[in-house]
């Protein structure tokens, strides 16, 4: 940045009091490739959630005559072993997809903050236990981890959540510990300190804001692992059983068909596929637009 | 540096344990009786808890995790797997290499791949070369592994017929299982290399390189390239670590009887004995590939191997 | 191309630079034009932003490519255009005939390689000598800067600010280059070092006859080590000429303003004059003269169409409609 | 938003386009394969058996032979003269991760295992029991006591002698392993002289002593002792075949050896070895195995998985050969009193009789099976085959309706519990009872979760399970109200059905008549049914010169045995 562009900046930026969350859309508008990821991610969630209106039918109804029929007018994706059509339960599986990577972000978020910022914050013994206790996590394969943790908990939608998101807390804890550690050394909020503001307010008002930033860029981007994931567990037999339509549990229920019927194969790796696309191009974006010094 | 190794490796002792135990009691919740399963279902009660005597699954969980830990790392007694009978250290000798050489031929595409377009891109970076880099990548992040395997496959070893589409032989076998596990790694080693070679092209030594004559190329590799190297080898530390997890599907897929199919038959029929250990053995070679990382960091990066070096105290991770 | 024998050393006319950025175009310099005699000293002063550095790096060629752009004008060395010149010409005279000196010594090092190393590169560049010649030629150098040549493989995380600077020093005139330029090489260090620095510079250039252009905006710098001044503001140069000209008659109203906001030290003022508004907006600079916004002097003419540059009665030019106003009375 | 300057808009456009055409083409490569799949035979490169038939779409003549009856196809071998193969490669989609002879209980069963260890007694196709190692056997008048006469030259590979004493201590070393049923029910086991031995069992129960002996292996125990790995990498063999190469779960290569301890002449038809090197390839993925036959990796896959099976039959490079399976398909009823089913027979006969079996052969086996008369296949010992022509739970969803209407069925969900691999049979099964009105949910779990509580009746109303093996492994395993601590396998407590249990089992009553009593009674009660009895298919190249193949108790195909005329 030379002197020339940072003046320029500066002198455009006019400072009014634009909230944070809008100079990221605003950045993020100028990233053209992010926006048509998120425009897509947008649009299945969308067509997910209208599932049951716009699904042309039920995705549990078995139709013994019309089995493994190749996509044709009646079933623009074609049906599966059992007759079932398989755009109806892609578009039900998105809800079981989505909502299920989207959750166990959200959980892997709150127990990383809770876990980093306890951490962080008081240091000393406990950072050094909470530390190597993520070092043992975090020392065993992530795909392993998951797959231990699911059979344990055992099958179904929450337990499933739950083995997904074990394996992105110790990495978002770390995040934020090395957040809360940079930030607590900085001036501001030495100065909080010195017009003794109460801990709490400290770390709600100082920490938090600062920290906050890599954390949605990494959550971002764990989403469009988690969907991966959760199909990978899928496919193992693990994680959502059928006839739940979850895309992973339909991509490996269809996989001996590849050779006959490969369209039973397709549409569902690509459904995954496209979201995971949508959330990386999605990712990106939101990663530049929160880093200024990427700022263009 | 070699005391910071030695430390490393004492470091992980405790952790290997560590492992050790969370594996046993994730192992005790499961559900389902792994006597029962033995026997499937031919017989009757008595026999069942004839079994479960047999196999000490009746004594409290305490006396179990003793007796497993001292078994495993006083006596070295690996113990054998309730199925077969086999002694798990025989079976993880022939099933680990081969894991092994899986998930290095794959982290060694992605590196000779991964940072070279990552380069291309960040150089040029806004114009054809970076958008085709790009997207390149951004395909291969987003497409499941187990979906790519399976149209591998399809192309390579049904209609080409060049290349086998299972099992265990030659280096011919090894292409498509790696080719599989590495396009993942080869986008994020692409993104990673080009975000941090931006991050560097833009800093005043290389102006300075560039201000003493030294061509674009040599500025690239001698000077910009070593500087970027810190956050790369991260990325393809931690990916090491996602090619062991990642080997089960495509283990499974080519019927590759390595580490991650033998857990994962481990897990599915509570194979405790085998699941413990395999875990054990995976995050072994999982804690020493991370060292392996850090020990580059300080080859790369002579400011973070004095840290090592004169800290006496342990090197606080603030990765 | 035959160097014209009573060409000055380095001649810059008509210098245009632009910075392209997604939403403006920044026009950074503006039609410089500068001479410098051989082992002369060219002091260029101004304000963060004025061009400076930009005039610099032109002359080098080292605009970071991502959205620089020379437009226009010619810089010659020793008659010869250096922006006609091929990207393996400019490499032979990188480092050899012209170096540079940066202002962060922080970062100006690359940090994952050896001390002695880097001076030992731009040695290795310029010369087909052995290794070991290269190696005691760069501890020479190392010497010369006075660092013990012990440090030779020694990392720069392990120097001091100021050790730093004087290895860039080391490694700028490692190959006695004829021509230096010295982007504040100063500004980061604390002052005591200051002077160390300023002080090595001098000797090493009078040891080795280099000429030099120094961009510095403090005026005792330029006092002592300049022989010619040239003022820049926005872009363009608006006084020039030799230091005790600019120093003794400042004819452009802003250098009276940059002279104002120096303390002086006889005479017992309570408030400084420092120069009211701020600089204008590179990427909308105004009409005519860029100064007319903040300049007191401003008339309806300085508002629009060329600024002429005037000869001031003692000789040095001097860009400005009304340097006669300027000179008679203090203005409105 | 800005607006997309040009620029921009191409940028978007190339990245979009870029990725998407990616995306597809990888896709097309796919389905592109799809549909010539159906049509071409991968010319397979290796093994040199020459290039195949040209690759005719959809022929008209299916190649698929049903071996129609076991005992029939049985019956036929007398002395066929057969050529030798010199080599032949079978793929299978379980796997061995370890020879060793004391395993547990479903390998004893496996064909694999005839081609390392020779047995006491060697139990065929068609159920019944030959004798390998023993030349004799006879049971004293007391019905439990046995003793055997074993060949007096029966050696293992390295030449060491297998006596009694070997037998014996195999015998007390499996019982110790507790990991197969049949041992726990030996009582005492002694050697007489070198080459005979007593056993003595606990009840008389039929068929208990030659189970123990058809799953007790010849093995010297000198060389036991001597493998450090008790035989699981490299064992001595005692059958015919010695081993070559082994990969653990993934591959055994094996050869014909000349030293083998049995006269030729004596070796029965079911026991003959014409490959000279046989090698078994494990291959778990199922699209996979149809792949590997494709490329000529294996020459034959036995057991293959149904659903792949119909891409050879239209293709005369192959011949698909199927045979009745071990094990059939049941449904039961729990016998538990929280369960309002247990007591409401109109309501188990009104589900029994509202499922349409043919329409279930559909749907779960691609029409892979036949439809069943018992709650064993007909090819279990102790089957009647009159059951074969008499009405069993026709399917007639009116009659079913009028079951209903007398059964007091509220219309509560029933749940129907099943592991993974029978998911597909108890969504139809959910679809035909909500036609005549029962409501079924579905509780599919992993098999170590379902063996948690298969025999607990009080966790659900009806359970999907195959039984094979024998009648009266099943009537122990599932109808013996003393076999659980909640009664049977469906926690029922019926005295009436065990008094009649107790009384048939006997070798003495074990006769047809009271067998049909047995059938009769649980049919009446609609306490369990048999649904279909899935083929065992083998899909083998079409140049392999098989005329008569033999089957093993497996279902599949006992290749060495089988006769060839090249």
């Amino acid at each position: 940045m030379t002197e020339y562009q940072m003046k320029a900046s500066l002198n455009q930026g006019k400072v009014r009091k634009s909230s944070e969350f809008l100079r990221v859309l605003k950045q993020l508008s100028y990233n053209k490739i992010a926006m048509f990821g998120l425009i897509l991610f947008i649009l299945e969630l969308v067509l997910c959630l209208l599932s049951p209106v716009i699904a042309p039918y039920d995705y549990a109804a078995m139709d013994v005559i019309h089995m493994n029929e190749t996509p044709s007018a009646a079933h623009w994706f074609g049906t599966d072993d059992l007759g079932r059509d398989i755009l109806t339960r892609i578009l039900f599986g998105g809800r079981y997809s989505i909502t299920m990577s989207l959750l166990s972000v959200v959980v892997s978020l709150i127990f990383g903050v809770v876990i980093g910022s306890v951490a962080g914050y008081f240091g000393g013994w406990v950072d050094n236990v909470i530390m190597r206790i993520l070092d043992i996590i975090q020392s065993l394969p992530g795909m392993l981890l998951t797959i231990v943790v699911s059979a344990a908990l055992g099958n179904g939608y929450l337990n499933t959540v739950m083995a997904l998101s074990v394996n992105g807390i110790p990495a978002q804890a770390r995040m934020l510990r090395a957040q809360m550690m940079r930030v607590r050394g900085s001036e501001y909020v030495e100065a909080a300190q010195s017009i003794n503001c109460s801990q709490v307010r400290i770390i709600a008002k100082h920490l938090f804001p600062n920290s906050f930033s890599p954390l949605i860029v990494q959550a971002s981007m764990a989403i469009a692992n988690r969907i991966t994931m959760c199909s990978s567990l899928s496919f193992l037999g693990l994680g959502v059983q059928p006839p739940a339509p979850e895309w992973g549990a339909m991509l490996s229920g269809a996989r001996q068909y590849i050779r006959d019927y490969p369209h039973m194969v397709i549409f569902p790796g690509l459904a995954i596929a496209v979201t995971v696309l949508a959330l990386n191009l999605m990712g990106d974006g939101l990663r530049d637009a929160l880093d200024p010094r990427l700022k263009r | 540096m070699l005391r910071y190794t030695l430390r490393r490796l004492l470091w992980m002792i405790p952790i290997v344990l560590g492992v050790a135990i969370l594996v046993f009691t994730l192992m005790t919740f499961c559900p389902g009786d792994p006597a029962q399963i033995l026997l499937s279902g031919s017989a009757t009660d008595e026999d069942i808890q004839a079994l479960r005597d047999n196999l000490g699954l009746n004594d409290p969980y305490l006396v179990r995790l003793g007796n497993f830990l001292g078994n495993t790392f006083l006596k070295f007694d690996l113990g054998s797997s309730w199925m077969t009978k086999v002694a798990i250290k025989d079976e993880i000798a022939t099933r680990l290499p081969r894991t092994f050489t899986l998930g290095i031929i794959s982290l060694l595409i992605s590196v000779a791949v991964g940072i070279p377009l990552g380069i291309i891109a960040a150089v040029n970076q806004g114009r054809l070369g970076d958008n085709i880099a790009t997207a390149l990548a951004l395909i291969g992040a987003s497409i499941p592994g187990f979906w790519l395997a399976l149209l591998l496959i399809l192309l390579f070893s049904v209609k080409l017929n060049w290349l086998p589409s299972m099992g265990i032989g030659g280096v011919k076998y090894y292409i498509l299982p790696a080719l599989t596990g590495c396009t993942y790694g080869i986008a994020t080693l692409t993104r990673q290399t080009r975000s941090s070679m931006l991050d560097v092209i833009r800093s005043d030594y290389i102006t300075t390189a560039r201000s003493k004559g030294v061509s674009e190329l040599h500025v690239i590799t001698r000077h910009a390239l070593k500087n970027a190297l810190i956050p790369i080898i991260t990325v393809v530390g931690t990916h090491f670590g996602m090619m062991l997890g990642g080997q089960m599907i495509t283990e499974t897929i080519f019927s590759i009887p390595g580490m991650g199919s033998y857990i994962i038959g481990g897990v599915n029929q509570r194979d405790y004995p085998v699941v413990q250990i395999g875990s054990i053995f995976l995050a072994i070679v999982f804690s020493l590939s991370m060292l392996v990382v850090d020990l580059l960091y300080a080859a790369a990066d002579p400011r973070i191997k004095a840290r090592y070096s004169q800290s006496a105290k342990r090197k606080v991770k603030t990765k | 191309m035959t160097e014209t024998k009573n060409a000055p050393f380095l001649e810059i006319n008509d210098l245009k630079v632009e910075y392209f950025t997604k939403e403006s175009v920044v026009h950074a310099v503006n039609g410089v034009t500068l001479t410098l005699e051989k082992g002369k000293t060219l002091g260029l002063v101004g304000e963060t932003g004025a061009g400076k550095t930009t005039v610099a790096k032109s002359i080098l060629r080292i605009l970071p490519d991502v959205g620089a752009r020379i437009v226009g004008g010619e810089i010659k060395l020793e008659g010869r255009d250096l922006l006609k010149s091929s990207e393996a010409e400019m490499r032979q005279i990188r480092g050899k005939r012209i170096s540079m000196i940066f202002q962060d010594p922080m970062t100006a090092l690359n940090p994952v390689q050896r001390v002695g190393d880097q001076i030992a590169e731009v040695i290795a560049l310029h010369s087909n000598e052995s290794a070991e010649a290269v190696r005691k030629r760069a501890e020479d150098m190392l010497e010369m800067v006075n660092i013990p040549r012990e440090r030779y493989s020694e990392y720069p995380h392990q120097f001091s600010g100021g050790m730093k600077q004087r290895v860039v020093i080391a490694i700028a005139l490692a190959c006695n280059p004829e021509l230096l330029l010295a982007d504040e090489p100063t500004t980061a260090l604390d002052v005591t070092i200051q002077a160390q620095v300023l002080r090595l510079i001098a000797q090493l250039r009078d040891k080795l006859g280099t000429s030099m252009m120094l961009i510095t905006h403090d005026m005792g710098v330029v006092a002592t080590h300049c022989d010619t001044v040239a003022v820049v503001y926005a872009g363009s140069v608006v006084e020039y000429g030799t230091k005790e000209q600019v120093f003794d008659h400042p004819t452009h109203p802003y250098t009276i303003g940059l002279f104002g906001a120096i303390p002086n030290m006889n005479v017992d003022e309570r408030w400084l004059h420092p120069i009211e508004g701020l600089p204008p907006d590179p990427s909308h600079l105004p009409t005519g003269c860029a100064f007319h916004p903040r300049c007191k002097y401003a008339t309806e003419a300085c508002r629009t169409g060329e600024v002429p540059t005037v000869i001031t009665p003692d000789g040095h030019q001097c860009r400005c409609h009304n340097t006669d106003a300027v000179l008679k009375g203090e203005g409105k | 938003m800005k607006t997309l300057t040009r620029r921009d808009f191409l940028k978007v456009a190339s990245i979009g386009s870029a990725s998407a055409a990616a995306l597809l083409a990888l896709a097309s490569c796919g389905s592109k394969g799809g549909e010539t799949a159906g049509s071409s035979a991968g010319t397979n490169t290796n093994t040199g058996t020459g290039t195949n038939a040209s690759a005719s779409t959809g022929s008209t003549a299916s190649n698929a032979t049903v071996i129609e009856d076991v005992q029939q196809a049985a019956a036929e071998t007398v002395e066929t003269e057969s050529d030798i193969l010199d080599e032949l490669t079978i793929g299978m989609g379980g796997f061995y991760t370890s020879l060793a002879p004391v395993r547990n209980g479903n390998y004893q069963w496996q064909i694999f295992v005839r081609y390392l260890f020779d047995r006491v007694i060697y139990r065929t196709g068609d159920r019944r029991y030959i004798g390998q190692g023993a030349k004799e056997w006879s049971v004293a008048d007391d019905g439990v006591t046995y003793t055997v006469e074993l060949y007096d030259y029966i050696t293992d590979a390295e030449g060491n002698p297998v006596t009694a004493e070997d037998v014996v201590w195999m015998i007390e070393e499996s019982i110790a392993a507790k990991q197969k049923a049949c041992y726990a029910k030996i009582d005492t086991v002694k050697v007489i002289d070198a080459k005979t031995f007593e056993v003595k069992m606990k009840s008389d129960v039929a068929e208990n002593f030659e189970i123990c002996m058809a799953s007790t292996y010849l093995v010297a125990r000198k060389a036991f002792e001597a493998s450090a790995d008790g035989f699981a990498t490299a064992s001595v063999t005692t059958a015919p075949y010695k081993v070559t190469e082994f990969v653990a779960s993934n591959s055994c290569a094996m050869e014909l050896r000349d030293d083998y301890w049995q006269k030729e002449e004596l070796l029965p038809p079911e026991l003959k070895n014409r490959v000279k090197k046989l090698t078994y390839k494990t291959i778990t993925e199922v699209s996979q195995q149809q792949i590997a036959l494709e490329t000529g990796v294996v020459d034959a896959f036995a057991s293959i998985n149904a659903t792949i099976v119909h891409s050879f039959e239209e293709n005369n490079a192959y011949q698909v050969l199927s045979a009745p399976g071990a094990v059939g398909q049941n449904i039961y009823c729990s016998g538990h009193e929280s369960r309002p089913i247990a007591s409401d027979v109109n309501l188990r006969r009104a589900i029994f009789t509202c499922l349409d079996v043919d329409g279930l052969i559909k749907g779960a086996q691609d029409g892979r099976a036949e439809p069943m008369h018992d709650f064993v296949p007909r090819t279990s010992t102790g089957y009647v085959t009159k059951w074969d022509n008499e009405d069993y739970f026709v399917y007639n969803p009116e009659k079913a309706k009028e079951y209903l209407k007398e059964s007091n069925y509220k219309g509560e969900a029933l749940i129907l519990s099943g592991g993974t691999s029978v998911q597909k049979v108890a969504q139809l099964i959910q679809g035909y009872c909500l036609a005549v009105g029962i409501n079924i949910e579905l509780q599919i779990e992993d098999q170590a979760l379902l063996s948690t509580h298969a025999n607990d009746g009080s966790t659900w109303d009806l359970a999907l399970s195959n039984q094979g093996n024998g009648l009266i492994n099943v009537w122990t395993n599932r109808f013996d109200n003393t076999a659980y601590a909640m009664g049977d396998a469906m926690s029922r407590h019926d005295d009436e059905l065990q008094e009649l249990l107790e009384f048939t089992w006997q070798v003495k009553n074990f006769t047809e008549e009271n067998i049909d009593k047995v059938h009769k009674y649980i049919m009446d009660n609609a306490y369990a049914r048999g649904l279909y009895l899935p083929f065992t298919i083998t899909v083998q190249r079409a140049d392999i010169p098989l005329t008569t193949p033999i089957i093993a108790s497996s279902g599949e195909i006992d290749y060495p045995a089988s006769a060839y005329t090249l």
